[in-house]
């Protein structure tokens, strides 16, 4: 048997925020059963049947006493609340400047690709101290990216694009738990994060087969699925152009306005009819079925990737 | 301990129609007609888990919603909304005639509630045949234009369930209304206990609101 | 109550009360047709055990298969089968009707000085309802069992699972309008049916809690029925509208099984309250503290518990926002909660505590409870409960309330009706020995649980990584102690029925109204309807007496 | 005992008013009015429900227990419907963490 621990390891920055506010709770909590617990016990003691305790007058409420302990409670939970939400609110919030990685899950194995193109299975190799966002789809039934060293977890949902950060502290191999029930060998769906220090990170990126980077196979996609077809300046159908689409607000043929997001992108190409853009015909087919989860991220890394470049102006109306 | 005798104070006429748990039928009437809201109120979140699904689905997919709503019969969903607030009318009327204690009347206006809720049905069965030689029948079978047909067969899934659910309640109504029907005539409910009349008619009420959401909702979403 | 009891009612001998109470007929028809109230409780106790023996039995092999890191007993297949099973029957078929369908049954209308519930023959269909819906369960048990777990997630309970879903929803789903036509019935009966002078703030407690407890019953039920319909068709049919492949969300169905099951979770502690708050004025002899305030507050907890489902959809990708309004109000709905607490606290003062079986078990849910309920504080924070959500945080704390509260809370009402019930004591001594082994066995089966969870053990792992085993093998040996302290209690009541001394009408010298009849009961409760004339839990006059201990 | 009998034109007018606004409503649907289709269409729906719960099942002239029992259901729903919305209609709103 291993080591004998009462607390997880703590290996990133969120670990630390969030043991803060499970201390604050037990303490709060052990506040709460002294408060609760020791008055019953001292009654219990004190007036059992037969003792010779004073019970004149006793008392059989008191509208003060009971507003008083609905208050403390009620602004106690509240300061909880808001600690929490902070907290969440920057767990919950992808950040801009990250490494990124893309997570499949399947029944019942994780599916990791890195933006160099490096893909693992069940394995998760990353480098110390800096931000790392994965963003996880599923190809079957919901799962659940658990790493318990560093306090995160989120659901990854089919159909759609979640996101999860994180900011390892410390060098080491810590679990990776499926946590959330999808079927026979759920318990089996685990695997580790192996966090190194950045140049042994380096040095592994660059063992194994070499990879073309995810972008680039994104672009090689883009091509060979005829994408390019339509949405080139030269092509003949009218398409948009996607240069310089990620992260733009895009006006749509019903009025409204959305912002190019993964989600979006995923959708565009999934389910073109969902949200036709302004100025163009619903003539994309939906590729529905035939790209995997993979090739789709690929795909999307690709036109994220050429956000950055001018766009040109024609192929807008 | 001091008491009430109300047990054995039973002396009015109408002591036989009293069950034993209730004191006098004024209890009692209050007991049901209690408890029939309460019936109603499960129901409106029975079929709310429907209306849910149907809210959410229509904010996420508002244009094959519409698409979809097109191919909904106007005509049928909306002279069968005049059928059911005609067959409600004649049902308030029916309790009326119970509480005044005019058997005959009763017993037609049961009669003629319950015949419209049959043309309801007739009409409902006519639309569902058209329904199916239109292909909107999910996964039996669904035909949709378009490259992406989930949304219109959830909206045509949603039509089925709803509508369904509704003619489900609409049948036994007709088997409630017959069956009060044929128990009129032995003047049952003409004696001064009407309840079962009122409770009944409640339901039927009941139906009828789900109807006048459910013609909005599914047949004009589309239609402009 | 006013005051006068026990003494003034003519305490029979045994072969008199024997012959005329509402267990004097014998046959099977009589039970079988039966619409007293009393009867259908008893009927609904026994159906009501055979459920918590199978998921019993379920539980200890899960606890056993546990024992070693690597499993080794059983495929992962049969766990999941297992936990599934024990969650489903737990909930539906053991918790949810027990305190409500066995106890509330039993003794609801004789509180309220009724004869019998608003309809009686709806209570009997219940109960028939809830066989019915018993014996789809069972059956899909026998036909190879259910392993979506009790919360049946889509798309995997739709899509992809192959195991019996669709006769385990539909178990459910008829034995969820059982628990609407009980609520129903309830409702009506607390309404229309009170005894002259029983005004709403005269009413016995747990009759608060019942009403509250009924509310959600009924305007939460449906919401399942719909959502396991929709789960059963979408299998047969697979239209998609939890499938995103077909435009579908799987996050809806989480909304509308969490409508229900979230205020589910207050039908499966409300009644244990409710009965804790009859037992702790009787054993303290003594008014409880700041009556309105503990009956509002069931009213507060049920009304409440209804705008926080969202909790358990902090990490699905719900939106951040509605994460955050769903955490704020399930703070809000723990005040209700402390304030039971503290009141039950203050109620000990001056008080004249006698320790009998009901009364220790009582104490013991009052410790179990905050502990569970503080821990739900824990999962109520939005970091904290992004950490440990899906963990064994989760499952110790559910533990805490459900078996630490409400199932303890059943023992104490059990015990404490029991006379009443059978018109005979249970051997006291022995009584105090279950409560006592429970309470220590589950602690030790379920405080471990805790730490293991927020370690990082994820639940409905039957194999998990060797640095966790001291935690589950402490759980199991506090498991085995706990299946011994629920043991005991079954042979000595059997035991009691039929040698137990009799009880007279009044053993606990109790002002409620179910204790001024016979025990056990006549037909219809009472030879007279009695008027109420004053507050409840008015132990004024019988503030010393001494509950002669060991002849109980 | 109380009494719930109304005359009969109380029943007559009530219906003639639903017919009118199921007219209008069939109108509307027929005429482009952006949301607004969606929230007349529920105006009008609403009023109907009103009129056939006040008038046909005599809440109107009920006691304050069924008028409670009668909107309870309602309620919940509309709890269900907001809280629900709430996630859905906030989905997008998170910006990014820089
Ligand atoms: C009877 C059952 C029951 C009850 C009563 C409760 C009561 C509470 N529950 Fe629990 N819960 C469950 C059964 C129950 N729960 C189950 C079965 C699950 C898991 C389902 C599954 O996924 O399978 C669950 C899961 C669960 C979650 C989701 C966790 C997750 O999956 O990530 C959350 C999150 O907020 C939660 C919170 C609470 C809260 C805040 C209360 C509160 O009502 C508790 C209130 C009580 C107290 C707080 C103690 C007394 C109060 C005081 C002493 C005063 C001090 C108070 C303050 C400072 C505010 N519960
Ligand atoms: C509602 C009531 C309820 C009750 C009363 C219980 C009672 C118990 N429960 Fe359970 N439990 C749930 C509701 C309940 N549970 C729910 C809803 C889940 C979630 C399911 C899901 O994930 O879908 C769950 C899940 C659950 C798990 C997690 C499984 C997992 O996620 O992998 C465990 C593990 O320890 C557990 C254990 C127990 C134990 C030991 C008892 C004990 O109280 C039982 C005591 C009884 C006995 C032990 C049997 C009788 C004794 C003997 C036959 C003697 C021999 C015994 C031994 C040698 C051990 N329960
Ligand atoms: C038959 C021509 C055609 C093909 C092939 C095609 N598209 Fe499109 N695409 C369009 C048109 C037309 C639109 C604009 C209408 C719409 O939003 O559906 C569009 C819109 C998009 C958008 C949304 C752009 C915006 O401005 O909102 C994305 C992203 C996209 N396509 C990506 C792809 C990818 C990736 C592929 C290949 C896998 C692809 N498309 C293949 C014609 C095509
Ligand atoms: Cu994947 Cu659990
Ligand atoms: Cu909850």
């Amino acid at each position: 048997m291993d080591q004998f621990h009462l607390f997880p390891p703590q290996a990133s920055t969120s670990a630390q925020e969030v043991d803060h506010l499970y201390f604050t709770l037990i303490l709060i909590s052990l506040f709460f059963i002294t408060v609760v617990f020791l008055p019953i016990l001292y009654f219990c003691i004190k007036y059992r049947r037969g003792s010779a305790a004073d019970r004149s007058n006793p008392l059989n409420g008191s509208n003060l006493i009971e507003v008083g302990w609905t208050t403390l409670p009620t602004l106690m939970g509240l300061a909880l609340f808001g600690w929490g939400a902070v907290d969440y609110f920057r767990i919950e919030r992808k950040p801009a400047n990250a490494l990124q990685v893309q997570v499949v899950g399947k029944q019942w194995m994780w599916k990791v690709q890195h933006a160099e193109g490096k893909q693992e299975i069940n394995e998760l190799h990353i480098p110390v101290d800096r931000t790392i966002a994965l963003t996880l789809t599923s190809q079957d039934v919901i799962h659940s990216f658990f790493v318990p060293a560093f306090r995160v977890k989120q659901d990854v949902v089919p159909g759609k694009y979640t996101s999860e950060w994180f900011k390892p502290t410390r060098p080491g191999e810590y679990h990776i738990f499926c946590s959330q029930y999808c079927g026979t060998q759920h318990a089996k769906m685990i695997g580790r994060v192996v966090v190194m220090q950045p140049e042994a990170y380096a040095r592994w990126l660059q063992t194994g087969e070499q990879t073309e980077s995810i972008v680039r196979s994104g672009e090689r996609l883009f091509y060979d699925r005829g994408c390019s077809g339509c949405h080139s300046p030269n092509s003949k159908f009218h398409a948009p152009l996607l240069q310089g689409l990620y992260r733009k607000p895009v006006p749509l043929a019903d009025g409204t306005m959305v912002t190019a997001d993964d989600q979006y992108l995923r959708d565009s190409i999934l389910q073109p009819a969902k949200q036709i853009s302004a100025g163009y015909d619903n003539i994309m087919p939906s590729f529905s079925g035939h790209l995997t989860e993979e090739e789709i991220m690929q795909l999307i890394a690709y036109v994220k990737s050429i956000g950055r470049e001018e766009s040109p102006d024609q192929g807008k109306p | 301990m001091e008491a009430t005798a109300s047990l054995n104070e039973r002396t009015e006429p109408t002591q036989s129609l009293v069950a034993r748990q209730f004191d006098d039928l004024e209890q009692q009437r209050g007991a049901a007609e209690l408890g029939m809201w309460i019936f109603l109120a499960t129901e409106v979140l029975f079929f709310g888990g429907l209306f849910l699904a149907y809210t959410v689905f229509r904010s996420l997919y508002p244009r094959d919603f519409a698409a979809a709503s097109h191919h909904t019969i106007v005509l049928i969903g909306g002279m069968n909304t005049a059928i059911l607030l005609f067959s409600s009318t004649l049902m308030a009327l029916a309790v009326r005639a119970a509480e005044l204690r005019n058997q005959t009347t009763l017993i037609r206006l049961l009669l003629a509630t319950a015949f419209f809720g049959i043309v309801f049905m007739v009409l409902k069965g006519i639309e569902y045949y058209k329904d199916w030689t239109d292909h909107l029948v999910p996964v039996l079978n669904f035909d949709w234009h378009s490259p992406n047909p989930g949304p219109a067969q959830i909206f045509f899934w949603l039509y089925f369930a709803m509508t369904g659910l509704h003619a489900i309640h609409i049948t036994v109504g007709i088997f409630v209304m017959l069956t009060l029907a044929l128990m009129a005539r032995t003047g049952k409910f003409t004696t001064g206990n009407y309840t079962p009349i009122e409770i009944a008619g409640l339901y039927w009420h009941f139906v009828d609101i789900v109807w006048i959401f459910l013609f909005p909702l599914l047949y004009l979403a589309g239609h402009r | 109550m006013n005051a006068r009891v026990a003494t003034e009612i003519d305490i029979r001998t045994e072969g008199e009360f024997a012959r005329e109470s509402y267990l004097s007929e014998h046959t099977v028809r009589s039970w079988l047709l039966t619409t007293d109230h009393k009867r259908i409780g008893i009927l609904y106790l026994f159906t009501i055990l055979i459920f918590f023996a199978i998921a019993s039995v379920a539980a200890a092999m899960m606890r056993i298969e546990l024992l070693h890191p690597t499993g080794g007993l059983m495929t992962s297949e049969t766990y999941n089968k297992l936990f599934t099973i024990h969650g489903t029957l737990m909930v539906w078929f053991f918790l949810i009707p027990s305190i409500p369908a066995v106890l509330g049954n039993f003794v609801l209308p004789m509180m309220i000085g009724a004869r019998d519930v608003a309809f009686p023959k709806l209570n009997l269909t219940s109960w028939y309802l809830f066989v019915f819906g018993g014996a789809f369960a069972t059956w899909s048990l026998i036909r190879g069992g259910v392993d979506t777990g009790w919360t049946f997630y889509t798309p995997y309970s739709t899509t992809y699972a192959n195991s019996h879903v669709i006769s385990m929803a539909a178990g459910v789903f008829i034995a969820g309008f059982s628990t609407i036509i009980t609520g129903m019935n309830f409702i009506v009966t607390t309404h229309k049916m009170r005894a002259p002078g029983l005004t709403w703030f005269r009413l016995p407690l747990f009759v608060w809690s019942l009403y509250a407890t009924s509310l959600i019953m009924v305007l939460a039920t449906p919401v399942l029925a719909m959502t396991l319909g929709l789960i059963s068709l979408e299998r047969i049919w697979g239209v998609g509208i939890f499938d995103p492949n077909l435009g579908g969300d799987p996050i809806l169905f989480q909304h509308m099984f969490w409508f229900y099951s979230h205020p589910a979770v207050y039908i499966m502690i409300l009644p244990g309250m409710g009965v804790v708050s009859e037992l702790i004025p009787c054993f303290s002899r003594k008014p409880i503290f700041g009556y309105p305030w503990v009956g509002c507050a069931s009213m507060a907890i049920a009304i409440l518990g209804f705008l926080v489902w969202g909790h358990h959809m902090f990490v699905s990708s719900q939106s951040v926002y509605a994460g955050m309004i769903f955490s704020v109000l399930s703070f809000l709905v723990a005040v209700p909660s402390g304030v039971k607490v503290f009141n039950w606290t203050a109620t000990l003062h001056k008080g004249s505590i006698h320790f009998t079986t009901p009364m220790l078990y009582a104490l013991g849910f009052i410790g179990l409870f905050v502990i569970g309920g503080l821990t739900g504080l824990f999962l109520a924070a939005l970091s904290v409960d992004v950490h440990v959500h899906d963990t064994y945080f989760i499952i110790a704390h559910f533990h805490y309330i459900m078996v630490g509260g409400m199932v303890t809370g059943f023992m104490g009402g059990l015990h404490y009706w029991w006379p009443k019930i059978t018109g005979r004591l249970y051997p006291e001594i022995w009584g105090k020995l279950a409560a006592l082994t429970t309470f220590l066995g589950f602690n030790l089966t379920f405080f471990p649980l805790f730490i293991l969870g927020y370690l990082g053990q994820p639940r409905r792992y039957h194999v998990y990584p060797p640095e966790f085993q001291i935690f589950h093998v402490l759980s199991t040996a506090g498991a085995s102690i706990l299946g011994v302290g629920y043991v005991m209690p079954l042979i000595y009541f059997i035991w009691s029925a039929k040698h137990g001394r009799a009880a007279g009408p009044n053993p606990w010298r109790a002002t409620g109204l179910e204790w001024q009849t016979s025990s056990p009961p006549p037909k219809h409760n009472f030879k007279e309807t009695p008027v109420v004339t004053g507050k409840p839990y008015d132990y004024s006059a019988e503030k010393d007496v001494d509950l002669d201990l060991a002849n109980l | 005992m109380e009494t719930t009998t109304h005359p009969p034109k109380t029943y007559w007018k009530t219906c003639g008013a639903l017919m009118l606004l199921l007219a209008l409503t069939w109108t509307i649907g027929y005429a482009d009015l952006g949301l607004f289709n969606l929230i007349l269409a529920l105006v009008i729906a609403i009023t109907k429900a009103l009129l056939v719960a006040l008038f046909f099942m005599h809440i109107k002239s009920s006691s304050r227990l069924l008028r409670l029992a009668a909107t309870v259901g309602v309620i919940w729903l509309l709890i269900m419907l907001s809280l629900t919305l709430s996630d859905y209609f906030t989905r997008g709103w998170v910006p990014l963490n820089h």
